[in-house]
């Protein structure tokens, strides 16, 4: 009965939203087993559990996963949690992005598109990424944080920025979009070894995930019953973020590959062909 | 009577202490719930039930870590305590690897004790482990040598001489690391929970944090003292049950 | 009778400090023994030689012509703070002395109760040893002793902690059960009518290091009076032994 | 020298184990790194010197946070130790604060001390100041009667009685509350480093972890223990000193 | 000379369980008095009322006519175990006694080292209590009582937990010293002969509840002989009262 369950991790963000839909309506997919979902607080304690095998897959930011690939862990991107959907969020006395210089701004992971977003974003302002001080935190203190004064700006998974907004603890700088569009973010990712010992486990599981996709952004029902969020605040997430196109561009790939190096955060992170393997996404749109 | 008088006086105190910074400090209500608005977040997890799932959670893994680290390190201590040369190898062991955070060893107890509720447990175990450990030897040590040279006179034999005198007359300095243990094992399983995981005391704090809900906060902290003291008067009365087989109170 | 313990010439030294020099003694079946002498004079170290707890330096300690080579049922040490186990009742101390030989619980029971009947603790079976006065705590530690059916009983010091009247009351106790049982006894002291008051042989130890001054045989029939004239004779006589003594120490005893 | 041989003895046995984990389990470097390049982390810390600030960093909340916590609770715990029906107050809330782990307090804290060092030390303080004051109050009330008789006969008046005879005939207790206590706060901080701040040798091992560099994670736990015991055996060393010059070492 | 301290009718009781009855006793200036009783008799709250430590539940205890309310440092009490402050030398021990009256500390170490020279410890001065034997131990409590230059010294059991030779020579110092400095004394104990070889006289107290049975002036001339027929005509006296005592408690007093 093990062998025919795919454990797979999350965060309870909106990113994570096609498991939720694929989780529910897994009858329909999956003939051979069964899905189970299993929730981290924090991104290093997935990366934890799915390093050292744990579980069988987890949708998980991006550049970390290329750097557990880096570091010799064999697991493979195949397809893209969702598109867009990164608010840079900023406290009342924030008001452009100069107004950042020397303040704390959170990220959930050095390791994640949204440290590439605000190194991005302080480039477009003509500042240092050393302008500003940048923390690590989990994507849920971050509203909080903000409110208690801790930070004074966050970039982060949804629904938190949506979350601050509500709360009416700080506003949207800018979109991701505006600072670098199509830009990865969160990746489906599954051990080398789930792909090889149970193809087929593996191929019902990416068309649930497929036509997941395609519910995500009106199937609010389902996003509720993962995420402790109010349906304002989601609804608001929802607007910024889409769930059509889930294939890994090759391009945005090796745009990413080139800032991840040239902040320096890999040495040598793995090539489109080495980490990407969106053949059964592909096959199930065919 | 006059125990119950002052804690009922204590918490007056507490409330009026509160309650005035409050009034002093002019904080905001979301900064710094009142008394009231607390009492209120404690009835709201007590009707919804919310609370219970949650205790029942943390009380399961503290006893599954706390009951599994005693008896390996009673059991290791006793042994220990009888060879000290084997113990002058190990201490140096033991010595490093006390200091050392339990929630530090995250990633090395994933990978092998897996995911879920385990790792709340093996951290409790760790920060049981040491203080009992430590204690069980020491006392062991100090069993009094007329007790060993009296066994040796009436030619008492190991394991007789091991569970019919060493261990009864290190009891007490072994009660003295449970109770120092428990304390340790409670405040590490609300860190633990705050840090990993989904469920429990600790996740609870952190998600009415998250939340913005420092009322809930205060509620959870208000069980968390509550129920770590109820354990702690617990292990006492076991202790003075067992001290009172062993005829150690008067 | 013959010797039951033979002490030839042993030394026992720790550390290369000598404690014992050259003792040559022997114990009789039946026979009240005791050893008197100044606090760390090696009467202690002598009491352990014999019961087997340390292995003399040099010579030989025999019992029944036989080497003693490690603590037996055989010898019973009666300890200073009585070494009583604190965890146990009265009833279940003297059963822990019988729980490796006697295997039947009820046999055991009937056994201890005999012995504590007759030290006279009936009454205080099951109580704890922190419950009893240190007479009664004694009392409970001869019983334990008595109860193996040992055929040396090694006291030390055993009524120091006692106050006077507890003593003198425990002393005629100890004469009672001793000629009862016809055990043979070996027991240090520093207290010069005590040890009158109880040996038929007392064993007079000097200091730096130890070694045995003089031998005296107590010929007074017994039951003895402490105030008779005869009892201080023998006082008397020990006294002066100890006086000349004291003064060719003085220097280094006071310090 | 026994002591240095038996420590080297320690660390060669933990090392093997360590080793034949590996080689026995088959972990990936990734999960379970080498001791060689565990050692080969330590040595690039420490030739970078990223090592030393961190420890810097760490060393000073523990000294600010502990050294506070120590002072103040002893003051306290004298005075309470003396005055039973205080005590008698003061006692059930402290019962009911002490199991809370001082990290969840940390919304309070951040409200009242601000961010940047202050969070880490004042958790150290939480973390120092329980089982200081406890030790403390219960040291006083366990001074010998006879001392203090014997300072009623010789008309010691305040506060020479409390500086001449209760504070150092209750230092031996109060010691091994300091003792325990530096211990706690020394895990405490570590842990609580790891949570919210963005220095120290908390933070250094959460940073490599997030990094995925389990080597450097072993590293920092190496360095943990090892200044956890160097602490510790200073802590010692202090007592000692107090001790001989009190004449309570023989 | 006139009574230093009258003690008239008083009766002591812890909670309704009366440990004193109706007491009536004088000490002169200068004498030497010992109480002398089995264990639990009252010698101990006897000596702790005298010495201000407990109020009387009823009737008058006062020193020179004035009723004793609290300690004070004219009557100081040595305690069983000493009473030696642990973290101080012997030096600071006895100038501890000195600091809450004079205030020059130079004049303090004078005082101090005159007392230490008086009980023959000058060789030990800088070493702290646990460093002594017990001998010397309770020479360094004499030397601060006595430093103090009180009117009166409480003594309770103070050679009790010394051995016999130890015990005989302490003994010895101590008459030195009180005549030397002419101090009155009140010793409590449970030997008899050293309460027969101190005493200018004993008062002998008889249990349940603690009362005065009799008072035995010792006439000996002093320095006494403790193997003199005249010394065992006292102990005998002594003696014989416990004996009737005894037969008279023998139920309870060995339970
Ligand atoms: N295990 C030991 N190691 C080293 N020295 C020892 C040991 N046991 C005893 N000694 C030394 O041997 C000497 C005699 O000690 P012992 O205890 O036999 O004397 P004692 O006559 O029984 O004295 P006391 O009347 O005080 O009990 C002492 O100087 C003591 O320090
Ligand atoms: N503080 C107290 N509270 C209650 N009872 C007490 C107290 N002090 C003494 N007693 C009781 O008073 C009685 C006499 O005690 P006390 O210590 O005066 O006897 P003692 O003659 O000195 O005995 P010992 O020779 O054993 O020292 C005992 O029964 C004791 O239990
Ligand atoms: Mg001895
Ligand atoms: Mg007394």
């Amino acid at each position: 009965a093990a062998d025919s369950t795919i454990k797979v991790g999350y965060l309870p963000i909106t990113h994570a939203a096609p498991l939720y839909i694929a989780n529910e309506n897994q009858e329909q997919f999956m003939q051979d087993g069964d899905i189970e979902l299993i929730r981290f607080g924090t991104w290093i304690d997935l990366m934890d559990a799915l390093n050292s095998g744990r579980i069988d897959g987890a949708s998980v930011l991006f550049p970390l996963a290329m750097k557990a690939h880096e570091k010799g862990i064999d697991i493979k991107a195949t397809a893209l949690g969702h598109e867009d959907g990164n608010a840079v969020i900023a406290g009342p006395n924030i008001e452009q992005v100069e107004d950042l210089k020397g303040e704390t701004v959170a990220i959930p992971h050095t390791l994640s598109t949204h440290n590439l977003l605000l190194d991005e974003m302080l480039e477009n302002a003509g500042m240092n990424y050393s302008d500003v001080n940048v923390v690590e935190m989990p994507p849920a203190e971050m509203p909080a944080a903000l409110s208690e004064g801790r930070i004074e700006s966050y970039i982060v998974a949804e629904p938190f920025g949506a979350i601050g907004v509500t709360l009416d603890v700080g506003h949207v700088l800018y979109q991701s979009n505006d600072l670098w569009p199509g830009c990865l973010c969160c990746a489906m990712v599954f051990r080398q070894s789930f792909l090889e010992d149970r193809p087929e486990l593996a191929k019902q599981f990416m068309e649930g995930y497929a036509h997941a996709g395609e519910h995500a952004e009106y199937d609010l029902d389902a996003h509720m019953n993962y995420l402790n969020v109010d349906e304002e605040a989601l609804a608001l997430s929802l607007e910024w973020i889409s769930y059509e196109n889930l294939n890994i561009n090759r391009e945005d790939y090796e745009y990413m590959r080139e800032r991840v190096l040239q902040l320096g955060l890999m040495e040598e992170p793995p090539t489109y062909d080495e980490f990407v393997d969106t053949s059964l996404l592909e096959e199930t749109q065919r | 009577m006059r125990k119950i008088l002052n804690v009922l006086i204590a918490f007056i105190v507490l409330i009026v202490i509160w309650q005035s910074v409050i009034w002093v400090g002019g904080y905001e209500e979301a900064l710094l719930p009142s008394p009231l608005s607390v009492a209120s977040g404690i009835v709201e997890m007590v009707i919804t039930g919310t609370i219970f799932e949650h205790i029942g959670i943390s009380l399961y893994r503290f006893f599954m870590g706390y009951g599994s680290a005693v008896i390996v390190a009673i059991v290791l201590g006793l042994i220990l305590g009888r060879s000290p040369k084997l113990w002058g190898i190990v201490d140096p062991i033991v010595q490093v690897l006390r200091p050392v955070a339990p929630v530090a060893w995250t990633p090395f107890i994933v990978l092998w004790f897996g995911i879920g509720n385990m790792p709340a447990i093996v951290i409790i175990f760790i920060a049981a482990f040491f203080p009992v450990l430590l204690a069980t030897v020491s006392a062991v040590k100090k069993v009094d040598n007329t007790y060993l040279k009296l066994a040796e006179n009436l030619e008492v034999k190991q394991p007789a001489l091991m569970y019919k005198v060493i261990l009864p007359a290190a009891f007490p300095g072994i009660a003295s690391g449970l109770h120092l243990a428990v304390g340790t094992a409670w405040i590490f399983l609300v860190a633990g929970e705050m840090v990993g995981a989904q469920s429990g005391l600790g996740y609870l704090i952190i998600d009415a944090r998250n939340a913005l809900d420092l009322d809930l906060v205060l509620a959870g902290i208000f069980f968390i003292g509550v129920l770590g003291l109820s354990i702690d008067k617990l292990l006492g009365l076991f202790e003075s049950w067992v001290g009172k087989q062993w005829g150690f109170n008067r | 009778m013959s010797a039951l313990v033979q002490v030839k010439e042993m030394s026992k030294s720790f550390h290369d400090n000598e404690v014992l020099s050259e003792i040559s003694l022997s114990i009789e079946k039946g026979e009240f023994v005791s050893i008197l002498g100044e606090s760390g004079c090696g009467k202690s170290t002598l009491l352990n030689v014999i019961g087997g707890f340390e292995a003399p330096t040099s010579g030989h300690v025999l019992m029944d012509q036989v080497p003693i080579e490690k603590p037996t049922r055989r010898a019973i040490m009666l300890f200073q703070h009585y070494g009583l186990l604190p965890w146990r009742t009265v009833k279940k101390n003297v059963e822990f002395a019988l729980e490796p030989t006697i295997s039947s619980a009820t046999e055991r029971t009937k056994r201890a109760n005999e012995y504590i009947q007759l030290v006279g603790l009936e009454g205080s079976a099951n109580q704890f040893p922190a419950e009893l006065s240190g007479g009664m705590q004694q009392r409970v530690a001869i019983a334990r002793a008595l109860a193996i059916q040992p055929e040396l009983i090694l006291m030390d010091e055993p009524f120091a902690a006692l106050d006077t009247f507890n003593r003198y009351y425990l002393q005629d106790e100890l004469l009672r059960i001793q000629q009862q049982e016809q055990t043979t006894v070996a027991l240090v002291t520093h207290d010069i009518d005590e040890a009158v008051y109880l040996s038929d042989r007392i064993i007079i130890m000097d200091r730096n290091p130890g070694r045995i001054k003089k031998t005296i045989a107590i010929t007074l029939p017994r039951p003895r009076d402490r105030s008779h004239g005869d009892f201080h004779y023998f006082r008397k006589l020990i006294f002066d032994t100890f006086h000349f003594g004291r003064n060719e120490l003085d220097s280094d005893y006071h310090i």
